[in-house]
């Protein structure tokens, strides 16, 4: 099981701040999971689509798209990140 | 914050600061609240990390942030920083370093709220050529 | 000041802040105490004269300087520049170039006493390079 | 009779803060009332000679060496400036 979290404008879209899910074995890479979203929940996967839309595993950041979410049990879709 | 409690060093002669409020009115209209979110952990870390990466390069004697979450009504205090050192010019420095680097690459998401609804706000343009101008 | 009195105007995002100390050390050896001499009348309308212009230069919405004179006991505060305006980087600017002033144009007179005895301190070659970016 | 006022090391070289003077009609300006005060007391005349050294009459600056001090109650003599 792992858990989803979503920040900032993705949260509006998911509807929620964060879901348990069971990911598919196939699901490798940030580029899949994003593409597996999108075919569960199209207008969330929209949302997450963007290029500004960061993913941390398991509390650090992806650095591209190829980058292996295999394992993680925290994965975090985050809209750019602003303080103060 | 030591720098507050007179436990300050007498090497330190200088403490620079920065309070940040939730400002009536934004370039989008008024503002009643704003709306914190951030990631539990990840952003405690982030900010550790960023905070103890500007003491480094600033040499300072201590650094205090506090940053709040969650609603804050308009006209509240957001975020304080607080930077000791020796010097004048590297508390000064630190500070403002701080400051640009939680306007950008801390992990919060803030959402205003105005009589016409609510926004999310992300850094302007402003905000990442001052963040740009520190290197890490 | 109206910054820390819940005067503050809704338009008044940031609040920057510089409080200098009486450090223990200085280049000259160790330090027990300053004292500050001022030129009752002059002083106070050349400071009002000073913080009036960088207030004008910075839009500021409100400045505070607050300067101790007398004897100051090492470790002890010093001096106090607050700043408040709509967004940071005014607040910071004016902070610091209050601070550069009150380092060079300000009518006091600093003496310094160690144990080995006592000596004036005046500004350094860095302060009138800090005080020369700034037009007035 | 005008006030001379000595601010930090022309204060310890005068051996006082102030002094109450009748300064003789001839003296007119800043530079007659450095060589008058030279002339009375030589080891402050040489404190206060100091190009550094600026003089304010009646709490205005004094611009110059020729500025006239003629009428003015109150004289200071002041080292460089410096607070914080």
């Amino acid at each position: 099981m792992t858990r989803i979290l979503f920040f900032g404008r993705t949260r509006d879209a998911a509807g929620c701040g964060e879901m348990d899910c069971e990911i598919p074995a196939a699901i490798e890479s940030v580029a899949d999971l994003r593409a597996w979203i999108a075919s569960r929940d199209p207008e969330l996967g929209a949302a997450i689509a963007a290029k500004d839309i960061r993913v941390a595993a398991d509390q650090c950041i992806c650095l591209n798209e190829g980058a292996s979410i295999r394992g993680a049990s925290e994965i975090a879709f985050m809209p750019p990140l602003s303080g103060g | 914050m030591r720098a507050f409690s007179g436990e300050r060093d007498g090497e330190a002669g200088a403490l620079a600061s920065f309070v940040g409020y939730c400002r009536t009115e934004s370039p989008n209209g008024p503002v009643n609240q704003l709306e914190l979110d951030h990631y539990p952990g990840f952003t405690e870390k982030e900010v550790s990390r960023l905070a103890h990466s500007v003491a480094m390069r600033h040499n300072l004697l201590d650094l205090l942030v506090i940053h709040r979450i969650g609603v804050i009504p308009a006209n509240d205090p957001v975020v304080l920083v607080a930077a000791l050192s020796s010097h004048r010019a590297e508390a000064f420095a630190a500070t403002v370093e701080m400051m640009d680097y939680l306007k950008t690459d801390a992990p919060f998401w803030k959402r205003e709220t105005g009589p016409d609804g609510s926004r999310w706000i992300e850094p302007t343009a402003a905000d990442y050529a001052r963040r740009s101008e520190h290197s890490k």
